[in-house]
């Protein structure tokens, strides 16, 4: 599989992106068309603890619990189309315990489609185990074989009836959570901007070789071990263990190692916990499944409306099972997750939803600088910083990240953004570093290498050094 | 108000009722299920129509040619059966029953007139009642009245009753088995407290904790506490405790028997 | 206290009727403004199990936990402004149980707005426990004294610290909960739109007296007991115990009930959980609290869009209090809950709103029937057929479930609105009822207590006959 | 785009991060806190404002005319207990409180040097790890830096680490409490799985289950659990545990002890 790495734009201008339609339409599961003209609900769920205890109990938890819970309660609703999510937990590796699920999460899902005529589908988003101090490429890890495992789970999701097949792959988080924890940018832009995407590059042509092969969509990747970490320490208004400058800045530059899966063949939609879906849809022009305003059962954001504006599917991240007065709590969060995409839904029939889509954008565009800079304008110029970069995986991750940063820069100088000192203070010193970096890739990787060596179970030999 | 002219709305929502609609009618679907003998026939279609006003007239007169306990049993009983299966079927809905019911009851009581004794043999005494310092009865209301129809005598203690009241009933009358409904999560916690008390008293009578703020955890988390989520799995729960599972074993099975396999 | 009817509705026309403006807008406890241009949230909560047993524990479950974990949660998403609402449970009619309560949310609410600067309320909702066997008017019961203790309620939550006060009361339950669970119209209008407006006409005026002595808010009542339970046996598209066509006639038969407290000099915000709300608003033009898109975590409606197209706060109903990945559980209802308020606000601030509302309605206007004569143009005519006959409980009553069965019936005609045969048949056979009703009070209460003479728990000296 | 002109945001969101800014710089705020003596004060200064670079050469000074245990207590430490103030004062945020660790860190091993034995004396030994089947560390390792600084010795084990493993350096280094961090429903049950060993080898070791997909309800769940929510929180109930406090007590007075009072 060839990479083709993005130097153009797929859209024309900021504007055209919106919720419901994406430039590269898709169709499969069970009646499901996604960026279409519609938005799609897609439920995420975790098991109760304990259920993982055999492969009896995790098939049941998933398919005639969780699986048929979401199904009811969107029949119940009258809601048209229903993708589930199934996030593999760490003993679905084995075969014997992951198989079952996906099979019986295509049966019910057919069964639904034919007694109600109900539109299907099951994404299936497999676990990266791969260990850097092990070693992350196939035949490196002797102990473990955390490579082979990842491409076996691959196999397991693609030859059972995965629909769509998802990773949220870890290539660069070693560098990533040091970055984050100390403050770093420069750490980040390394591990994530320029190591993750070696390593996504590395990994995803074989993810699509497997998916061609068993007629299965390759969605995409997210960046969750990184920005979303990020996103997720600097919190809401009484948090900031990170500044939210410091995460913005982050969130752009996992976008440009993001949008690498559909330069290997990936065609969306990408992981709804890829906040930075705006930013690579506007590059790919794939559908992008995006999470907000009924995702804080999973964690909270202050960019709840504001992640609404260009998604194609909508997603509530992940809810443990469990019950509540109003049914279980997939039900619940499907429920209101599910009236969010039929009001999408109904101001695209209704021709006002741009109208919506800058309701949602304006309800958090000054909330934090994140929400600023995925404000769908800013998107687009990120994605642009990207593009006009494209080949150059050093400079276009170090492009994202700084025309980021100089968004919110400006848009608190304008004085639409508001930031505290320490915020800005962080913003300059982020600038100010970006700026001292060098202008090739040779010389930032070599200046990289020696001053991260001593990084925790950090290991060049990971990403082909 | 904005136009909707144009708007399709298939694409916001989908009319799952109209859209999967039963086209049977109660009459086409009963056809096969009535029995065949006419008299009996006549007293099921009573209940099944729910012909309050004529349900008398009717069984005054099967009950010239047949025996009282074969017109309760393969007259208004069997009639009753007919009704929960199209109830089971999305063709009758709650009013039905209760009306089917109310029609049964009636002549029920009149057959039990000329029975020996006074009163037909019931399955099993049950006891039912909202739990303590709860006032949400609706439910509970409608598993007496499917309980009573499945043909089991029932306590029906009513609502806020107190623990030590249902304790002193269970000794009393000791039921096949006894339940409480409780909607409210503050509510629930008498559940385990009778349940307590039976232990103690080595009343070996298992408690089915039941409403919609309980599930089916919490009714398994103390000792004799088995659960029910519809008032409609009551008879298919009852059925194998007369037939001699302990709560322990229906707890094991509970999937299996609420699908009524 | 004189009792007003509404003979006039409080609006011109429907076109007026929208979201977070009010014609008698309200201020109250620390800087909350309610139908004055911004929608306000509303929580509502219920304590785990076993926190009951004592006063200490009570109060530290709503106060330390609840009450904080939400005004931390409002002020980490950046939310202007938080009602709480503390529905009691049973135990709470001892003032020992729930003074602490009430005291301690007064002062924990004063805390943050003094601190952070969020503006904050606390309703209190006191539960109606009159008993209609042992009576349900001042001095009839001498077993329990039920009516005694809900005045009492009412002066412990006035006298230490609500600022709002509501109560979901009672008056007509024993005839409703026949009603729904036979299918009997004529009994719904009986007991919930006639005998249970002489029953809030007895209780209104004595709790609009105890809220002024106290200068607390007297907000409004709902006929949760009613139309609700009926609306919740309806359910979803897998449910209808209760057929929708029923239902959707026994809230507007509600709505003239609920009205009552406000004629009896409440001034809103009335419940939530009254659907009747956007009927109630057009009639008085007083602020209604309503719930839907995010209240499925108490129970499942398919009208969760449109409720919200003329609410004044917008409500959870309530959550059981319970960890979430995303924190607790009202931490994750509030945020997705606030979220959609500050979308609405937001609307308001860009000019959109009015498309916004039109968005929610359309998004549920044909899912039901219920919905259907919910949306803004059929709740108008519905408040103008009770306001025609405004001086005659009995009339007005019967009136607004007439209307609302034609706007069903001609929604059904011109194709607007699909209908199963099962519910046209039960419409049909409601109207057919309403046309053989007598044209006066007296005739109908007369046939009335003879009918319903048998109903368990129907006793007519409760209502002063 | 909508055209966001007069719009009054205010009315939409509250900027709460830059309403409530905390005006003092860490300068203003250190003053009263730095030790007197100005050899400490200068070391203390160096932890407070992260100086790598010049820590090395201040602590060889200041050892010069102190001896290494006052110039670890009484100027790195100090200087560290400064930035926990500053942290929960929200004028230093985490990455503060990494560097800081890590210049005393730094200048502590230096001091080390020079003292008998080679080490000074912690407060104890602790435990730390992520449980077996979750990678996700973060919060570990932010505990594992917090508890340091306030001067335990942690051995930490890492994330994904199999039970057993956990209860074989139990008995080897004798901890005065273990934590374990899980950030899934799924993996957390490895816990009470750890506890239960340690009760079967009566080893009298609190064990503190912690992580995202913990909660108290669910530590307080197994024998010698305890809590803890944030990683700051764990230098209070080690203090209350040196103190003698055993489990229970920890979970009883759990409120209090966290608060810090
Ligand atoms: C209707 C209703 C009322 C009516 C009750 C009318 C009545 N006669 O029961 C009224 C208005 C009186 C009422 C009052 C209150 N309510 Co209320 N109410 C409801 C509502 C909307 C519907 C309940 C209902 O009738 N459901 C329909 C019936 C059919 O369902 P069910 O009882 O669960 O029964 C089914 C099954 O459980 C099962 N079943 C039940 N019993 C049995 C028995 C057996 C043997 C079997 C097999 C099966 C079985 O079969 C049934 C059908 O399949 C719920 C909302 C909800 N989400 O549940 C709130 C709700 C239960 N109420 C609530 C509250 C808080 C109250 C009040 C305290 C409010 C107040 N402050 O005044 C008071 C309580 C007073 C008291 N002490 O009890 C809360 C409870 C929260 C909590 N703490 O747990 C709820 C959950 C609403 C909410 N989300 O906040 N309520
Ligand atoms: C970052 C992250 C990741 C990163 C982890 C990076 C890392 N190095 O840790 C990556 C991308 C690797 C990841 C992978 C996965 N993740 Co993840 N992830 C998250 C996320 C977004 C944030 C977690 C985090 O770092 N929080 C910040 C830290 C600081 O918080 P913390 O650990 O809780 O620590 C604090 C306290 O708990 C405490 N503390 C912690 N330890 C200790 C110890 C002591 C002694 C003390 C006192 C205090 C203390 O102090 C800390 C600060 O105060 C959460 C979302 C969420 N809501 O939590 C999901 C989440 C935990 N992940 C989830 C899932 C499902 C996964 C995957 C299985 C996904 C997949 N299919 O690939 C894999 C798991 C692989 C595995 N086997 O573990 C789910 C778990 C659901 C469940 N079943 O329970 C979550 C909840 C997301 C969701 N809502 O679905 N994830």
């Amino acid at each position: 599989m060839a990479v083709k790495r993005f130097t153009k734009m797929a859209y024309g201008s900021a504007d055209e992106l919106i919720f419901g339609r994406a430039k590269n339409p898709l169709s499969y599961g069970f009646g499901i068309q996604v960026g279409a003209g519609k938005v799609i609900t897609e439920i995420n769920y975790a098991p109760r603890p304990g259920t993982e205890k055999s492969p009896e109990t995790l098939r049941r938890e998933y398919v005639d619990y969780i699986s048929k819970d979401c199904l009811d309660r969107a029949v119940s609703i009258g809601l048209p189309d229903l993708q589930l999510e199934t996030e593999w937990i760490s003993q679905m590796s084995e075969s014997r315990i992951s198989a079952p699920v996906v099979e019986g999460q295509k049966e019910i899902t057919e069964k639904y489609h034919e007694e109600y005529g109900i539109n299907t589908a099951v994404r299936h988003t497999i676990p990266d185990k791969r260990d850097t101090d092990h070693g992350m490429r196939v035949g490196m890890d002797k102990v473990n074989g955390g490579p082979e495992m990842l491409f076996e789970s691959a196999e397991i999701a693609c030859e059972n009836g995965a629909d769509v097949f998802s990773v949220e792959s870890m290539g660069g988080k070693e560098l990533a959570d040091y970055a984050i924890t100390n403050g770093d940018i420069v750490a980040f832009l390394f591990g994530v901007g320029y190591l993750g995407s070696l390593d996504m590059t590395y990994i995803w042509p074989q993810f699509v070789d497997i998916c061609k092969k068993n007629n299965v969509i390759p969605g995409g990747d997210t960046n969750c071990s990184g920005a979303n970490t990020s996103m997720f320490m600097a919190g809401g208004f009484l948090d900031n263990d990170v500044q939210r400058t410091f995460s913005a800045i982050t969130r752009a530059i996992a976008s440009a190692r993001t949008v690498v899966a559909w330069e290997c063949g990936a065609v969306g939609p990408d992981k709804d916990c890829g906040y930075e879906g705006p930013i690579c849809k506007a590059i790919g022009g794939n559908p992008t499944a995006q999470e907000g305003k009924q995702c804080h059962c999973a964690h909270c954001d202050i960019q709840s409306n504001l992640m609404a504006s260009t998604c194609d599917l909508w997603s509530n991240e992940s809810v443990e099972y469990h019950p509540e007065f109003g049914g279980s709590s997939v039900q619940c969060w499907l429920a209101t997750l599910g009236n969010e995409v039929m009001l999408m839904n109904t101001s695209i029939q209704l021709k006002q939803d741009k109208v919506l889509r800058d309701l949602y954008m304006y309800a958090d565009r000054i909330r934090g600088p994140e929400a600023y800079i995925l404000s769908y304008d800013h998107a687009y110029e990120i994605g642009k910083a990207i593009t006009d970069n494209g080949n150059d995986l050093y400079l276009r991750a170090k492009a994202a990240g700084e025309t980021a940063a100089n968004i919110i820069l400006e848009g608190y100088k304008s004085k639409e953004l508001p930031l505290t000192k320490k915020q800005l203070d962080v913003l300059e010193d982020c600038i100010k570093k970006f700026e001292a970096l060098p202008d090739n890739e040779d010389a930032f990787v070599e200046q990289c290498l020696e001053k991260y060596k001593d990084v925790p179970m950090f290991h060049p030999k990971n990403y082909g050094f | 108000m904005l136009s909707s002219k144009g708007v399709d709305f298939s694409k916001i929502l989908k009319r799952y009722d109209v859209e999967l609609e039963v086209e049977a009618t109660p009459e086409d679907m009963a056809k096969n299920l009535l029995p065949k003998d006419p008299v009996f026939r006549k007293v099921a279609e009573e209940v099944l129509y729910m012909r309050l006003k004529t349900i008398i007239p009717s069984v005054t007169e099967a009950l010239k040619s047949k025996d009282p306990l074969s017109v309760i049993n393969e007259g208004l009983v069997a009639g009753m059966e007919i009704v929960s299966k199209l109830y089971a079927q999305h063709v009758y809905y709650l009013p039905e029953i209760m009306m089917a019911a109310k029609t049964m009851e009636m002549g029920i009581s009149l057959a039990e007139k000329q029975l020996e004794g006074g009163k037909r043999k019931t399955k099993a005494n049950v006891i039912m009642h909202t739990a303590e310092g709860d006032v949400h009865d609706i439910g509970k209301n409608i598993a007496v009245i499917m309980t009573r129809a499945a043909g089991y005598e029932v306590f029906d203690m009513g609502k806020d009753v107190p623990v030590d009241d249902v304790v002193a009933k269970t000794v009393e009358v000791k039921p096949l088995f006894v339940s409480g409904t409780a909607l409210m999560t503050t509510t629930m916690s008498a559940f385990p407290r009778i349940a307590a008390k039976y232990v103690e008293k080595k009343l070996n009578v298992p408690f089915m904790g039941c409403g919609g703020a309980v599930n089916r955890e919490y009714s398994n988390s103390y000792d004799l506490g088995i659960y029910s989520d519809k008032a409609a799995q009551t008879p298919l729960i009852a059925e194998k405790l007369l037939a001699g599972y302990d709560w322990k074993r229906v707890r094991e099975e509970w999937d299996v028997i609420v699908r009524g396999e």
